[in-house]
């Protein structure tokens, strides 16, 4: 595979302000690098990310969505992140039912002190999204062009 | 359609090394709205901010976006400079090209193209800004301190002596709590009452305390700064101010049966009584159910000797109501019932007993006047076994998953107080670990085993069978030996857990502040606000947020007192903006938002709505902007979108979301 | 049935009651509609029989703002329904008479043309006092006979229970009707491979017209307005534009009422393509019972919908990836 | 009078296809619709009505109209493309093609819709007989009749042969395509069973249902009828009826933001949604009875009243077997003729 033809997976990060969008930031200010395929949304909380985002992103031509909020027991808001988890639970399972790969859509908890796991996780990600290859059975063929 | 300016920062070379801003500059300026885009070496500068300044003025902004590093970090600075330039300081967003991309990215292409996607999503995200305000709300200057145990006297001394008004409201007829009832305290000995009787004092003496005993809260209504309680001030059928406490009645009264709450049922009390003798107030109160004159209507013996003429046999009940800008959860604990724990043998020997109990019998002023014996025969005995965790750290639903933090401690204080004053008695300890991370606790207990010669066994006790020959017959296990052990004790002590006050959730229902799984009033945030609930203006001092020792009571609720302090000192609280609102034609009334909702900031309200011509009576969410943090919750949880969070609306994120996908 | 038109008249007539919801007799054997009655003579058209199956518990929130107590005949499984309702403040229980009626499993008219009977004059054996096993149809062309179990709807072969579980008083036998694995379907799509999977449900989901007919039958959608009706999400949608727009719809339409999804299974029972909807909702009953513990929507008013609470040590979503 | 062999049917839609498009009843997962032929489908000439009416061939859910795509500060309009090669439509009922006719009426008058005038003028209709009609058929009621279709071409499937006429030049022209797998047949037989099919038909539980009272003079009467007030009631305010419906030609018109451009596309709209037809100061139908008035009282009043009498119903009878609420418009006939209203 030539350097021009390497799929360029389109990835969309939900962070919670607190925790990791504070992470991806350390990870900046320490250069830990990972690749620029990753795009990050700020959000209050995990717990503001509505299913509807992660379907609309993989509508629009999203390869991977990936939500990183504070760890369970750590949310800003205390509980915030424990309704996440049920939810993104619920939801990447109806995926994976449907016949989505496993794997598409993935939840990290990322503290503000972990720039090193904020980076590990988005390199790790993006391999897996590339690995998977373009995303295929979920987005809407009039955003393919 | 805003008119959108947008600025890109060089940061020096931090930014501009990995991206091209002037590329940035040349692409995002054919963006929908953005009428103008320019960069900069550092716009955080006062010289870049008077750029911002003289954007919005030369080509009437309506929105700014700044491309530069951590909205973390300088979000605040640009949003100030908006508002000095005239805009709400809500019209700004930042793309983060710095921490999010030019510091992480080595390509020029590559950083710069990541730029301007991460500036295209900030401006598809001005484009839907709508200035927002924050709200204002006021602050009534007076605190309410649930429990009269020594947390809430310290929560409200401090609270006092920094100059606000504090009411105690305590349901019990006199203020002091579970301490009143120690005997002695770890880890220096020194006697419970002579320590806390002080405070009980200076908490009554107090001119900016008043005082609720035998009183308890109905009603709360109302969110931080603006607290509206009704509190029942139930009727002691005694007129405190004429009652000289002088005890002439409790005396006098013929009816002297009723087991005593302060010692633990092991005494009895009259039924015209005060807790104990250093009670706060000293003012008796009638207990209908003991009281003859209540049950018969003869008798009223107590009136006829009071002097004073204080015994009212007609007082009601009498509702109270009060505002206050801020409450304090101090409501304490109890011990478990042992009805779980037949093994111990607690409901069938008298010799078997609770630490708690033990400190009664300890105690001078207790059914014993203070001499060891046996509940059951009165005689001195010679071995007493002590039972570590009865119903802490259990993993069954027979007693409490956590530890109760006390017990190590006081059962090493009970068995070198028993070693130190009868010699003769051998004091042996079951137990599952002992736990003493405390200042001195660790040196306490080494005391305990080393110098007082008390025998610790590392394991559990199965059963407690009481002997034909009135002795107890202990059957434990000795882990580290890995033998039985088969022990005929004279007492057996029993450490058992210590559970929220029963009527914590009642409490904390009408405070709608959020309680744990095991009754425990959860914190704001377990490390980071480990006295303020989660419900703005409600804080928790002492065990009703988690087991504690008195030192660990005292400074938690010292430091509930500052935080109610620094909102008091107050006059106005601004409210965050980026609130949730409910669109009142979207709702559905449903509850959902409110279910998850973590500051019980949503309420309801049957709203008179026209629905397109439809006029009709809805129940719609109300949120209360004061006590929303605006953490978006409700806004996943309300299926029909009605819930919407202004700063992170839902279209918002989603043009952001189209925006990257592009 | 007769005894249930005799006590309707009854809370009629004394006043207890300002309408009746039920069923009326169709102009075909098998379409009888819901309906209000509001004298005792327009209950001569009351008709309670197999084929009955349209939960009522929906209309109750309309009811809910009329005058007056609706007398309303709910089936076991409608009253879950109607109990999560309530749980939501969507209707009145004090608007409310309700009837439990008995059930012996609802017939789908679809499921009997499936067997190649067409042309119905009339059908016997459905009837709410009969205890057939047997349908017997006269058609335009000819005699046919039909297992009533064959003729049965989906749901009530996955039956929760014939007891009510919110009534003021109860009338009619039921029969117990569940014979299958109620998550056998789901267990069989969950062992499917990613491709399988796929397949099946872009099979399924192409028959979709969007004609709302699951989610206006739902009971637990009852929104005032829906997100794909508003602007709220820039995601109105009519159309079956791309396949993914269905997807999107029953997805999300599954997610909003999961945990409030009592199965009752009108969605299936309603879709003019035979879509089988109910095994997106099943799927998150089953992972909320397997994940979060049992949990039945609708068993008891008032109780905590699963994506309303928690537990520290519930599993993270990589769970998913680990299953099977 | 041709015909073809039942077992030949795969090998004359093959020939049919080579000369462009056919759509025929396919069954996907246990339901037969319209579809595009391909090879290896299912195709279902058994059942006796698809569940969505086969109008979608001409008037599709969802097409687009045109793309606009920013090109610096300027907008770009590309208008979609039209029809513009031949296409066979096979098995369309009589009363499908009756909806066609309906959607003519609307279509094909001024202003003439292009997308819809260009598939018109490309698709040969080839209808088919009603070999078994069903109880909820009730076309006889608007002069359809199913033993005889009309369209490019009829044809008739008796026992194991499809029996074929054609009856336009269109349909001449088809013929002649396909003549190699035709041969002659007996026109008697299909005269046998046009005569058993409407021996059937007289039979229906719906045939002798009374048109009378509805005609385009009747608009105030009944628009002002009580009986809408119960009537509407059980309607769950699904689009099923419009959807499934051959006549229903209602339509909203949406934009689609793919990010790289912006899709104007029309799709269906049914008058039963809250949201139809809602304009800048809300909604001139606030009541779903209202509504559903609306649907009724046009397919039954105004479209005859604007049509020479032609009805907006042609009788196929899907909303009776598809309405989740078993509410139709047969009911609805028959509570006016009842109250005489």
């Amino acid at each position: 595979m030539s350097v021009n033809n390497e799929f360029k997976p389109k990835i969309v990060a939900f962070c919670c302000n607190w925790c990791s969008y504070a992470g991806a930031d350390l990870a900046g200010s320490s250069r830990l690098a990972y690749p620029a395929d990753v795009k990050i949304i700020r959000v209050p909380c995990s717990c503001r990310v509505n299913p509807m985002f992660i379907l609309r992103a993989f509508e629009k031509g999203a390869d991977g969505v990936i939500i990183c909020g504070c760890h369970p027991g750590d949310c800003h808001y205390s509980t915030g992140n424990y309704y996440a988890r049920r939810r993104m639970t619920l939801l990447f399972s109806m995926l994976d039912y449907i016949g989505v790969e496993k794997g598409r859509a993935r939840v990290e908890w990322v503290s503000a002190a972990e720039g090193v796991k904020f980076a590990d996780t988005m390199n790790s990600f993006v391999s897996k999204i590339k690995d998977l290859g373009e995303n295929v059975r979920l987005g809407d063929i009039r955003c393919k062009n | 359609m805003q008119r959108i300016g947008v600025f890109v920062c060089h940061c020096g070379s931090n930014i501009a090394a990995t991206v091209d801003v002037k590329k940035v500059v040349e692409v995002i300026r054919s963006e929908p709205g953005v009428v103008h885009a320019e960069d900069y070496q550092y716009m955080c500068s006062e010289a870049g901010q008077e750029r911002i300044a003289i954007a919005v003025k030369e080509h009437k902004l309506t929105g700014i976006v700044v491309c530069s590093c951590s909205p973390r970090m300088h979000e605040t600075t640009f949003r100030k400079a908006a508002e000095r330039a005239g805009l709400n300081p809500y019209m700004v967003e930042i793309a983060n090209i710095r921490e999010h991309c030019s510091w992480i990215h080595k390509d020029i292409n590559e950083g710069t193209e990541k730029a301007v996607i991460l500036a295209r999503a900030a401006v598809a995200k001005v484009n839907l800004n709508t200035p927002l305000y924050p709200g204002e709300s006021r602050v009534t200057k007076r605190a309410l301190v649930i429990g009269g145990g020594i947390a809430g006297i310290q929560t409200a001394l401090d609270i006092a002596d920094a100059g606000y008004e504090v009411d105690i409201v305590e349901k019990t007829p006199s203020i002091g709590g579970i301490m009143s009832q120690l005997d002695k305290t770890f880890p220096t000995l020194d006697c419970s009452a002579c320590i806390l009787t002080p405070k009980m004092v200076d908490a009554a003496a107090h001119e900016k305390i008043k005082l609720y005993t035998y009183s308890e809260v109905e009603k709360v209504s109302g969110f931080v700064g603006d607290f509206t309680v009704d509190i029942r001030k139930k009727a002691r059928y005694v007129d405190a101010d004429k009652c000289t406490g002088c005890g002439l009645c409790q005396e006098k009264c013929p009816s002297k049966k009723t087991p005593s709450e302060f010692n633990r049922g092991l005494g009895n009390r009259s039924a015209i009584y005060t807790p104990f003798a250093q009670a706060i107030p000293n003012v008796p109160v009638i207990d209908t159910d003991a009281c003859i004159k209540f049950k018969t209507g003869k008798c009223g013996l107590c009136q006829k000797v009071c002097a004073a003429g204080a015994i009212d046999y007609t007082q009601k009940d009498e509702i109270v109501t009060e505002k206050y800008g801020a409450i304090v959860v101090a409501t304490g604990f109890d011990t478990i019932k042992l009805d779980n724990y037949d093994e111990y043998a607690y409901n069938q020997s008298k010799d078997v007993i609770t630490s708690l109990e033990l400190e009664r019998v300890m105690n001078a002023a207790g059914p014993t006047h203070g001499h060891l014996e046996r509940l059951s025969d009165g005689k001195a005995p010679k071995e007493i076994v002590f039972i570590q965790c009865v119903g802490s750290r259990c993993s069954d639903d027979r007693g409490k998953p956590y530890c109760s933090k006390i017990c190590c401690m006081y059962t090493a204080k009970h068995a070198m107080l028993i070693r130190d004053k009868y010699p003769d008695v051998n004091v042996t300890v079951f137990y599952i670990d002992v736990r003493t991370p405390g200042k001195n606790f660790d040196e306490f207990y080494r005391r305990a085993v080393e110098q007082y010669g008390v025998n610790y066994v590392k394991g559990q006790v199965g059963k407690v069978i009481p002997q034909p020959n009135g002795k107890l017959l202990v059957q434990g296990s000795d882990l580290l030996d890995n033998k039985q052990i088969l022990k005929e004790a004279d007492m057996v002590v029993l450490a058992t857990a210590i559970e929220p006050n029963k009527d914590v959730r009642k409490i904390a229902t009408m405070l709608t502040a959020s309680i744990d799984t095991n009754n425990f009033l959860t914190e704001a945030h377990a490390k980071l606000r480990p006295v303020e609930s989660p419900t703005a203006g409600i804080f928790l001092s002492g065990v009703c947020q988690g087991p504690k020792d008195i030192p660990e009571t005292v400074s938690q609720a010292g430091a509930a007192a500052i935080k109610v302090v620094g909102l008091l000192a107050k006059d106005k609280l601004m409210t965050n903006p980026c609130t949730a609102h409910a669109d009142e034609l979207l709702c559905n009334g449903c509850s959902t938002c409110a279910n998850v909702c973590p500051y019980g900031a949503i309420s309801y309200e049957d709203k008179q709505v026209n629905d397109h011509g439809i006029r009709e009576t809805r129940r719609i969410a109300v949120v209360n902007n004061a006590l929303c943090q605006g953490c978006g919750a409700c806004t996943v949880a309300c299926p029909s979108g009605a819930m919407d969070l202004q700063g992170f609306s839902n279209r918002q994120i989603l043009a952001e979301v189209d925006a990257i996908c592009r | 049935m007769q005894e249930l038109i005799t006590r309707a008249k009854e809370l009629l007539e004394n006043g207890t009651v300002a309408r009746v919801l039920g069923w009326k007799i169709g102009d075909l054997p098998y379409n009888p509609e819901p309906a209000f009655f509001e004298t005792a003579e327009s209950l001569d058209k009351f008709v309670y029989n197999g084929f009955c199956g349209a939960n009522l518990s929906k209309y109750m929130i309309e009811a809910s703002k009329l005058e007056g107590k609706t007398l309303v005949c709910l089936k076991p499984c409608d009253t879950y329904s109607f109990n999560q309702l309530l749980t939501e403040h969507r209707v009145d229980r004090d608007k409310a008479y309700i009837i439990g009626v008995g059930c012996k499993g609802k017939l789908d008219v679809e499921k009997i043309k499936k067997t190649g009977i067409k042309g119905i004059v009339s059908i016997s054996g459905a009837e709410a006092d009969s205890a057939c096993d047997t349908l017997e149809i006269d058609t335009l062309y000819g005699k046919k006979s039909c297992a009533y179990g064959d003729a049965m709807l989906e749901r009530c072969h996955v039956c929760k229970g014939k007891e009510h579980k919110i009534y003021d008083e109860l009338i009619g036998e039921s029969r117990d009707t569940a014979d299958k694995e109620r998550f056998a379907e789901v267990e069989m799509i969950e062992a499917m491979s990613p491709e399988e999977k796929f397949a099946f449900f872009q099979k399924e989901l192409s028959k979709c017209i969007r004609c709302n007919a699951c989610r206006n039958v739902c009971p637990a959608c009852s929104c005032r307005k829906c997100v794909f009706d508003s602007n709220k999400f820039d995601s109105a949608q009519k159309a079956n534009v791309d396949s993914f727009e269905e997807k999107m719809f029953h997805i999300i339409r599954a997610f909003h009422v999961a945990g409030r999804c009592t199965d009752c299974g009108e969605c299936s029972r309603v879709c003019p393509q035979g879509i089988p909807l109910h095994l997106f909702n099943r799927k998150f009953i089953k992972d909320i019972d397997e994940l979060y513990g049992d949990y039945t929507a609708g068993a008891e008013a008032g109780s905590l919908a699963p994506l309303t609470d928690f537990k520290m040590d519930d599993a993270e979503p990589s769970i998913v990836n680990e299953r099977g | 009078m041709l015909k073809i062999a039942k077992k030949d049917l795969a090998s004359l839609f093959a020939l049919i296809k080579e000369s462009g498009e056919l759509y025929l009843p396919v069954k996907v997962a246990e339901q037969t619709n319209f579809a595009a032929y391909e090879d290896g489908a299912e195709f279902d000439l058994d059942t006796l009505k698809s569940v969505k009416s086969p109008k979608d061939v001409f008037f599709p859910q969802s097409e687009t109209l045109y793309t606009c795509k920013n090109e610096g500060k300027t907008i770009k309009i590309t208008p979609e493309e039209l029809v513009d090669q031949p296409f066979v439509v096979f098995g369309m009922k009589a009363c499908d093609v009756g909806g066609i006719e309906v959607l003519d009426r609307v279509f094909l008058s001024d202003p003439v819709d292009s997308f819809y005038a260009a598939r018109r003028a490309h698709g040969t209709i080839v209808a088919l007989a009603c070999h078994e009609p069903e109880e909820s058929c009730f076309c006889k009621v608007f002069g359809i009749d199913a033993a005889e279709p009309v369209a490019d071409v009829a044809t008739w499937m008796i026992g194991d042969e499809l029996y074929w006429k054609a009856l336009t030049e269109k349909g001449e022209a088809l013929t002649e395509k396909v003549s190699s797998l035709l041969t002659d047949a007996d026109e008697q037989v299909v005269e046998n069973e046009k005569t058993a099919i409407r021996a059937i038909i007289e039979k229906l539980p719906y045939s002798d249902l009374s048109l009378e009272g509805w005609n385009g003079d009747a608009v105030a009467e009944k628009f002002d009828s009580k009986l809408w007030n119960e009537l509407y009631k059980p309607c769950l305010a699904c689009g099923t009826c419009t959807f499934v419906c051959p006549t229903c030609q209602c339509y909203d018109i949406k934009d689609y933001n793919t990010g790289s451009s912006v899709q104007r596309y029309r799709c269906w709209d049914s008058c039963m949604y809250s949201d139809f037809t809602m304009m800048a100061h809300g909604n001139n139908r606030t009541s779903q009875m209202q509504r559903f008035r609306q649907r009724f009282m046009h397919k039954l009043v105004y479209f005859p009243a604007n049509n020479d009498g032609t009805y907006s119903c042609v009788g196929c009878g899907r909303c009776v077997d598809k309405c989740p609420a078993s509410l139709n418009i047969v009911k609805v006939i028959k509570a006016f003729g009842e109250k005489g209203e």
